[in-house]
């Protein structure tokens, strides 16, 4: 019973944690980009005041839309919630490992996925339309590089549960595979694509014939609006962790101990600041790729995870 | 009398039900309703007593066996067995049989007409009752017989609207292609039954029979047979076009349970009856699933008619069981018994899953093409608020066969998912590189259906009508929304208590031959696991936890949008200035325009756009945008054989030209030539 | 005079009677009367026969063993189904207004003299009346060919008699030969050409003669059964005879004719040994069934449909009894109980649409004849089901039980080939029955016919439906005692 | 002295049929059918004198009696009736079709060589001649167009078989004889009034126009 509760407290701080560290994440980055092309960007706390704003707002809703579209953004922030206690953050444990492992978690995210996307069809305007087709299509290719991704380390550290994985790891202490490398670049590609950023999609152009998560949101408003936004930087913040998880364990407190748990807390938030900085550089040093070039990026990805599964097992 | 004496009764007593049911039904022609009471009451009692037997067979775990019918003129002795492999099949089929009998007793009143009732409500009895013999039968005349009147019992379905050219045309391909299959499948088992030199299958498929050169033929013969059924790509050409020209309980029928048929029939006799499976049989297998999972999704996404999409899906989940079957294979075929368990099973987990969803999908289709009269996507749209059951229930098949959580598509995936990588770790060389490939293509796979199936639903159900019909229409009667409640909830269950179907499954897969089900394959009802190498636990997944956390999510994201007294604006969609409406809409056809252009290489697209213009070409009255993609196999591998057989029965012509002269010449060709091979003296 | 020769007069009465004129009514209730009796008088032979005697006469120039009585029995029973459907086929036309006296006298007096012919065929015992009698049989079928008395029929009859008489003078030589093959040992005299005369001195014959002898018997008796590539005049007969006659030819003849084909092939087993003459019979089945398989997938024609359907139903009456094995034999007589049962179902429902649509013709039916025929239509659609072989009817299982004795024995490449010929006939059939029944009716006068109504002719092919449907799952005791008998018959002598 | 004579009927029967390969003339090949009847009967008669068997003598005189005088006669009271044009027309030019008789008797007296000597040592030639002849009137069959010719043919080739029945098995049992006898007579008759109708019908008896049915 006592370690039930546990776990819930467990799954409850550290959705809770990450559902707060998201915002910031995203105007961190928002704010390296603006330094990267000599502008002030915006203040730090900006991520939050938005999402304020946009809860305080009243809902303004098409016409035209059921109940679908209001069910949409709630299942998607839900499914992004549940996906975040299915990995190990600062210890070496996801709160919820008992639910499942990788599987679960790329299904969670996809539930939410489909559910925006039924959503955006809802109002019957095209963009809705547009950004759905587009989204679900990007993220078609982009599932079985990850799936590959995954697998690698997963058949690495022999498990597909992310937490008897990570720990897994830890034990078998820090690896220079090559096929790590191979690997994790892949996965960077995937974080790209599956996040929306640049050269995939531009989260800050509302350019019709350009963009793709923006267009499937477009319709909406207040309140709704705050909990897409909230989810998909949570899940970019998710994202990151997942990386971090598989390739950079070392830190991850491997006990409940306060100092462990303070060392993770700065080893995470340091990683994850590297990743950003990473998918920072990447944005500011390309050009958004036209549609039908994100394939062969993706391809690309999916090589780089193939090689590294062969050549880590053969 | 024991239970088990009982059941041991049930197979022929459904049997005779379904027989009288016929004759009632042949009999009660002219009076429609009470023929449709009768046909549709009788075959629900009939499902309901070989479902007990199938669900007494699988958990006792103890075989029954009898003789149906002595065929004196040819001393045949028609027998069956239920082994716990049919007691599994057999359970499918009446979990879909029966809901759909329910659903076509409102379904048959709008769609059949009444002097066809009669022929549709024998039909049907007669296709459910060839179906249980083929799964019980255990002897090769039976098996064949019922086989044969499996198909033609389809055929006479697909053909009921033969008014229709199309009807026809699928009808006699359908008739065509499953006869060739059929006639491998009489080869493969006389072949065998010549060998063993006895007629019942324990005797044929007790795997030390044939060796060599004839056990590969008989492999190749025995997979055309059965994969015809399966409808795995390239065998697969009749299947989009007969599922919709069924009425649609019927296509739920064909797709559902009609292709396990095939299935059962791979099971039972390419990876279980020839003895164990070569590792290239494998190979094959995964091979052929994985190419007719990825296509079948492909040329689904591109679909507009909502049954054909829906019958290309049915090849996709087709190619997803072979794929599980083929992991088990080579997995037998390296003798890990443990993993060919965990595969098999994941593949007959899919078998009932498939057909749970895929009913459920039909039946939704047919209240949409019943209340709408379309089947076209195209013309469809804002249903959710005419017919909000019937898309309730489509949203929770569609779903479920995108392979989401919570429901019962993503566990079967999972298992599938856990054979391959399970297969990765404990295969050699070169080949253990098929088993991640594999799962890379069903990630794939599942991706697309995903996107396949928010189309398929978005365009058809939401937002604005695109046609009068979809603006009129209404919501079905109850007696056709309970049977899709009811397999919606089993959606939901299977997808909340994978352990369950997953432990029956073990004893399922105890009874083949080679498979070690670990006991540790299931974790509780509420979840499932599979196993590593290593003590601790290779994954699990308790989807109920995660439902759980959801709850939280939707709770929380609950509180944080409501407001005090904030109220709900409603307003019209922006039309980009213009104003909004059904025409503006996204249309299907641009939904999977991107994957239509990303995957160019296999739909080789066609599309003509002509401008009507009057004054000048900048300023066109009317733009028509025509887009067809290329039907490969249709074009490149079954046109050419028919025109080829009919070019050569043409060119035989010749022989009987009319001519009395030319026939003499044949006997005196003939006789010339006897004589001389009679020669002199001996 | 005793039971079997009353069995020949009977039908020979019938057809004196039906030549001289009389009232319709009457000469109809002769024929079916006659035929009847005929009938009843084949189950009682055959019945003396099952009770453990050998009907015979004329010093056993009429003897009935085993497989006489079955192939008497079958012929019988199809000459009386003709026969009552004869008669609601003349009815129909008689109200149409397109018989003449002649018809009539030629029709009620060569029904019955054809059934004559044929039983005689069946139950004789020397090979010289065996080949009178199946004379006699070409000589009765003539101008039931010309019937219609069109150019097309004079045609067809001219072709039937040609190769008719050729294929007899063929017999003639080869019984001649036979004959020859045992000079010394058979002794003079009408005895010295009974069968079971030959089958004693079956070890003594001279190899060579006797070897010549069965060709020239095969390829003759051949002829006459419509064995490839004698069969050309096949589809023009059925094609032009009236529907009763052409089932009297598909059935009844063709089991005499096989009677023929079994008789010499038992004597060459006896005394060559099976291989000869079974590699023969195979070789000759397998090509029917090959040379049947392109003409059904572009038959124009409803009638000569039906006509390759029975080359091809003799083509594996004839692998069966090649295969050289017992199971094969017995699948072979069975197949040759059930076509019986069976083709009369296809030829009185395809004559009944001819007749409704004046023409046999597909193009000129112009399809959907559910729509205008239901229960015609549905009957015919039935006897196509039945008679490509598939389930739940009789031919399933014969074709089932040859397959299997294909497989089980020596020439599986042959049953292979075998096997695959059907599949494409049905896939034929499946279209030919498809473009016929199903669709919209593309006829000029389909919509001002009157409504389809059970007459004679269509209740007779209902009830041979019936009957059918019922033998495919029940065969009385005492026919498959009959064909247990027939195939002791042709397997010992083999 | 009996061998010789049945193997010069047998020859000269076996002649008459090529001179029917070569002749042009309708009327003139109904004569040598005719010829080849009598010579028939002259088999006959021989072996019934050779073996002083008396139905043989009855064969031999119907055989004369029918084939040599009724049929001919008949044959050419049909031609009178329907007064046809008399000439015939082959398929097959006179050389060729000699040369491919000639092939024909080559391969039928290939066959005879298999057979045993009889009582008078000619059998095997006989069967030879028979053979041959039949396979030579099968010829004519497919190569003449006229109703008439082919039935001429016909007749051959049942000579040709009642040459082997009398000259090799010196005579079928005597019943069957007269039977068989009957039957061809029939036939005959039968034939005749078919080819009035032909020719009644297409007011030809060119029977190569008989070609509507196909398929």
């Amino acid at each position: 019973m006592t370690d039930a509760l546990y776990t819930v407290g467990l799954a409850l701080l550290q959705s809770a944690g990450l559902l707060a560290a998201a915002p910031l994440l995203k105007t961190v980055i928002k704010k390296m980009k603006a330094r990267l092309q000599n502008r002030q960007g915006p203040p730090i706390l900006q991520g939050y005041r938005d999402l304020s704003k946009l809860l305080g707002k009243e809902s303004v809703r098409s016409e035209t839309a059921s109940w679908v579209y209001v069910a949409g953004p709630r299942v998607y922030f839900a499914a992004t919630v549940a996906a975040t206690t299915l990995v190990p953050v600062l210890m070496a444990a996801a709160p919820l490992e008992a639910a499942g492992g990788i599987l679960l978690l790329v299904g969670t995210l996809a539930l939410g996925r489909f559910a925006l996307a039924t959503a955006a069809l809802d109002t019957g305007s095209p963009f809705g339309g547009m950004g759905a087709s587009r989204d679900m299509t990007i993220a078609a290719l982009a599932e079985p590089a990850l799936m590959l991704g995954l697998f690698t380390s997963a058949l690495a550290a022999g498990s597909m549960n992310l937490g008897v994985l990570v720990r897994g790891l830890l034990q078998q202490g820090p690896s220079f595979h090559p096929s790590d490398f191979l690997a994790l670049a892949g996965l960077f590609i995937i974080l790209i694509a599956e996040t929306g950023r640049i050269p995939v999609d531009n989260p800050a152009t509302h350019l019709e014939l350009t963009m793709i998560h923006e267009a499937m949101v477009l319709e909406y408003a207040g309140p709704d609006l705050a909990l897409v936004e909230w989810a998909s930087a949570l899940k970019e913040l998710l994202y990151m962790t997942l990386l971090v998880d598989l390739f950079m364990p070392a830190g991850i407190a491997m006990r409940a101990a306060p100092g462990a748990i303070l060392v993770a807390l700065l080893a995470w938030a340091g990683k994850v600041f590297v990743l950003a900085v990473a998918v920072t550089v990447a944005e500011s040093t390309n050009a958004k790729l036209r549609l039908f070039r994100v394939p062969e990026l993706v391809s690309i990805s999916l090589g780089l995870a193939f090689l590294a599964l062969a050549i880590r097992f053969l | 009398m024991s239970i088990s004496d009982v059941a041991a009764a049930g197979l022929p007593a459904a049997l005779v039900i379904r027989l009288a049911t016929v004759t009632a039904t042949a009999a009660l022609t002219r009076r429609a309703g009470a023929c449709r009471g009768v046909a549709l009451g009788g075959s629900i009692l009939a499902s309901a007593v070989t479902t007990t037997v199938a669900v007494i067979v699988i958990v006792s775990g103890r075989a029954i066996d009898g003789v149906l019918v002595r065929h004196a003129a040819s001393g045949i002795v028609l027998s069956y067995a239920i082994t716990p492999l049919s007691a599994w099949f057999l359970m499918v089929l009446g979990l879909v049989a029966m809901p759909v009998a329910l659903y076509s007793v409102g379904y048959f009143a709008h769609a059949v007409t009444a002097p066809r009732t009669a022929l549709v409500g024998a039909g049907l009895n007669v296709l459910l009752g060839a179906l249980e013999v083929v799964f019980a039968a255990d002897e090769v005349i039976v098996f064949l017989f019922a086989w044969e009147l499996m198909t033609l019992s389809t055929a006479a379905l697909v053909a009921v609207e033969h008014e229709s050219s199309a009807s026809r045309r699928a009808a006699y391909l359908y008739l065509v292609m499953s006869h060739v299959g059929t006639g491998c499948l009489v080869a493969g088992f006389l072949i065998l039954a010549a060998a063993s030199g006895s007629q019942s299958f324990p005797a044929l498929l007790s795997g030390h029979v044939v060796f060599g050169p004839t056990r590969e033929l008989l492999f190749v013969l025995f997979f055309l047979g059965f994969g015809v059924k399966a409808g795995v790509i390239p065998l697969h050409v009749w299947l989009p076009e007969a599922h919709p020209a069924a009425p649609s309980s019927v296509s739920a029928l064909m797709s559902a349970v009609l292709i396990t048929a095939g299935i059962y029939g791979l099971v039972r006799v390419c990876a279980f009856g020839l003895g164990v499976p070569e590792v290239r049989w494998g190979l094959a297998f995964m091979f052929i699933g994985t190419l007719s999972a990825i296509l079948g999704v492909l040329y689904a996404l591109t679909q507009t008619d909502i049954k054909r999409l829906l019958a290309y899906s049915t090849i996709e989940n087709a190619g997803i069981i072979v794929l599980g079957l083929g992991a088990g294979m080579l997995a037998l075929a390296y003798g890990h018994g443990a993993l060919a368990a965990l595969a098999v099973a994941a593949s007959l987990m899919h078998v009932l899953n498939h057909a749970v969803f895929k009913g459920l999908l039909f039946l939704g289709a047919g209240s949409v093409v019943m209340a709408t009269g379309t089947r076209e996507i195209e013309r469809l749209g804002g249903l959710l608020r005419r017919m909000p059951w019937t898309g309730l229930f489509f949203l929770v098949g569609a779903m479920a066969i995108s392979g989401l959580p919570l429901l019962n598509g993503f566990a079967s995936e999972w298992v599938t998912f856990q054979a391959l990588l399970l297969g990765f770790a404990s295969t050699p060389g070169l080949v253990r590189l098929n088993f991640p490939l594999g799962g890379a293509m069903l990630a794939l796979t599942t991706a697309l259906a995903a996107a396949c199936f928010v189309r398929a639903f978005g365009i058809s159900f939401l937002a604005l009508p695109r046609s009068h019909g979809a603006a009129e229409a209404h919501e079905s009667p109850a007696v056709m929304l309970v049977p899709q409640a009811f397999l919606a909830a089993s959606c939901v269950a299977l997808g909340l208590f994978p352990g369950a179907v997953l432990r029956t499954l073990r004893e399922v897969t105890r009874s083949l031959p080679g498979l070690q089900p670990r006991p540790e394959m299931v974790r509780g009802a509420m979840g499932m696991t599979s196993w590593a190498t290593r003590p601790e636990s290779f994954d699990h997944v308790v989807p109920a936890l995660l439902g759980a956390a959801m709850l939280g999510g939707l709770t929380f994201a609950a509180w944080a949008t409501v407001r005090t007294g904030a109220a709900v604006r409603r307003v019209p969609t922006w039309g980009c200035g213009g104003e909004q409406d059904a025409r503006t809409e996204y249309t299907a056809t641009a939904f999977s325009k991107p994957l239509l252009m990303i995957f160019r290489a296999v739909y080789r697209p066609t599309r003509d756009v002509e401008t009507l213009a009057e004054v000048s070409p900048y300023f066109p009255q009317e733009v028509r945008y025509r887009s067809a993609i290329e039907p490969t196999f249709e074009r490149y591998v079954y046109g050419p054989l028919g025109r080829g057989v009919l070019w050569a029965a043409g060119r035989m012509k010749v022989l009987q030209a009319g001519s009395l002269h030319a026939y003499l010449a044949y006997v005196l060709v003939l006789g010339v030539l006897i004589l001389i091979w009679l020669g002199g003296p001996m | 005079m005793n039971l079997l020769v009353w069995t020949l007069v009977a039908p020979l009465v019938t057809a004196a009677i039906g030549v001289v004129a009389g009232p319709r009514r009457f000469r109809e209730a002769i024929m079916i009367g006659g035929l009847a009796v005929t009938f009843a008088l084949c189950l009682a032979v055959a019945r003396e026969f099952l009770g453990g005697a050998i009907p015979a006469a004329f010093g056993d120039a009429l003897r009935v063993d085993g497989l006489s009585a079955l192939v008497l029995v079958l012929c019988g029973f199809v000459g009386l189904l003709s026969g009552v459907y004869g008669v609601g086929y003349l009815r129909r036309n008689e109200a149409r207004g397109l018989i003449t006296p002649r018809m009539r006298r030629e029709f009620f007096g060569l029904m019955p003299a054809y059934v004559f012919a044929i039983l005689f065929v069946s139950v004789s015992n020397n090979l010289g009346i065996l080949w009178i009698a199946v004379e006699l049989t070409t000589l009765a079928s003539v101008f039931l060919v010309t019937f219609h008395d069109r150019d097309t029929s004079l045609e067809a009859a001219w072709k039937f008699l040609m190769l008719g008489s050729l294929g007899l003078a063929f017999a003639l030589l080869g019984t001649v030969l036979l004959f020859a093959s045992g000079q010394g040992h058979l002794g003079e005299g009408m005895a010295a050409l009974h069968w079971t005369r030959l089958m004693q001195a079956a070890p003594t014959l001279h190899p060579f003669t006797l070897r010549l002898g069965v060709v020239f018997a095969l390829i003759g008796y051949g002829t006459k059964a419509g064995l490839a590539p004698m069969h050309t005049w096949k589809p023009d007969a059925y094609g032009e005879a009236p529907s009763p006659a052409g089932v009297l030819m598909a059935v009844g003849m063709l089991n005499g004719a096989l009677y023929c084909v079994l008789r010499i092939h038992m004597i060459s087993s006896a005394s060559l040994g099976p291989a000869f003459s079974s590699g023969l019979l195979l070789t000759l089945g397998l090509l029917s069934v090959l040379v049947a398989t392109p003409f059904i997938l572009i038959q124009w024609n409803l009638k000569r449909l039906l006509a390759y359907s029975s080359i091809e139903h003799v083509g594996i009456m004839a692998i069966g009894f090649g295969l050289g094995a017992k199971a094969g034999v017995f699948g072979a007589l069975l197949h040759m109980t059930y076509h019986t049962l069976a083709k009369p179902v296809s030829f009185f429902s395809a004559g009944s649409l001819a007749q409704r649509y004046s023409s046999s013709d597909f193009e000129t039916i112009g399809g959907g004849t559910f729509a205008g025929a239901p229960i015609t239509s549905a009957i015919f659609v039935l006897s196509a089901v039945m008679i490509t072989g598939s389930p739940p009817f009789g031919l399933f299982f014969s074709e089932m039980v040859i397959l299997k004795a294909g497989f089980l024995g020596a020439h599986r490449a042959v049953t292979a080939v075998f096997l695959a010929a059907l599949i494409v006939l049905f896939c034929g059939f499946a279209y030919q029955v498809g473009r016929l029944v199903l669709g919209p009716s593309r006829h000029p006068a389909a919509g001002t016919m009157e409504p389809e109504r059970i007459d004679l002719g269509v209740g007779t092919a209902l009830v041979a439906a019936v009957l059918a449907i019922v033998s495919a799952f029940y065969l009385p005791g005492p026919l498959m005692a009959l064909i247990r008998a027939a195939t002791d018959v042709v397997w010992g002598g083999a | 002295m009996t061998a010789n004579v049945l193997i010069l009927c047998a020859a000269g029967m076996l002649v008459t049929a090529y001179l029917m390969v070569g002749q042009k003339a309708l009327f003139t090949t109904i004569r040598l059918y005719g010829l080849q009847s009598s010579l028939l009967g002259i088999v006959a008669a021989t072996n019934a004198l050779s073996d002083g068997r008396n139905d043989l003598w009855v064969t031999a005189a119907l055989t004369v009696a029918l084939k040599g005088l009724l049929i001919p006669w008949f044959l050419m009271k049909v031609i009178d009736r329907i007064g046809i044009h008399r000439e015939i027309e082959p398929f097959l030019n006179v050389p060729a079709s000699l040369l491919i008789c000639l092939g024909l008797t080559v391969v039928g007296y290939r066959v005879s060589t298999g057979f045993p000597e009889g009582t008078r040592g000619a059998s095997h030639h006989l069967i030879g001649v028979a053979l041959s002849m039949l396979l030579i009137g099968l010829f004519l069959m497919v190569t003449r167009k006229k109703a008439i010719t082919q039935i001429l043919a016909l007749l051959t080739v049942e000579n040709a078989v009642f040459l082997v029945a009398v000259g090799v098995t010196s005579g079928m049992p005597f019943i069957v004889e007269l039977g068989i006898s009957f039957d061809v007579i029939l036939a005959v008759l039968v034939l005749g009034v078919l080819v009035q109708r032909i020719v009644g019908r297409f007011e030809s008896m060119d029977v190569s126009r008989l070609s509507k049915l196909k398929g």
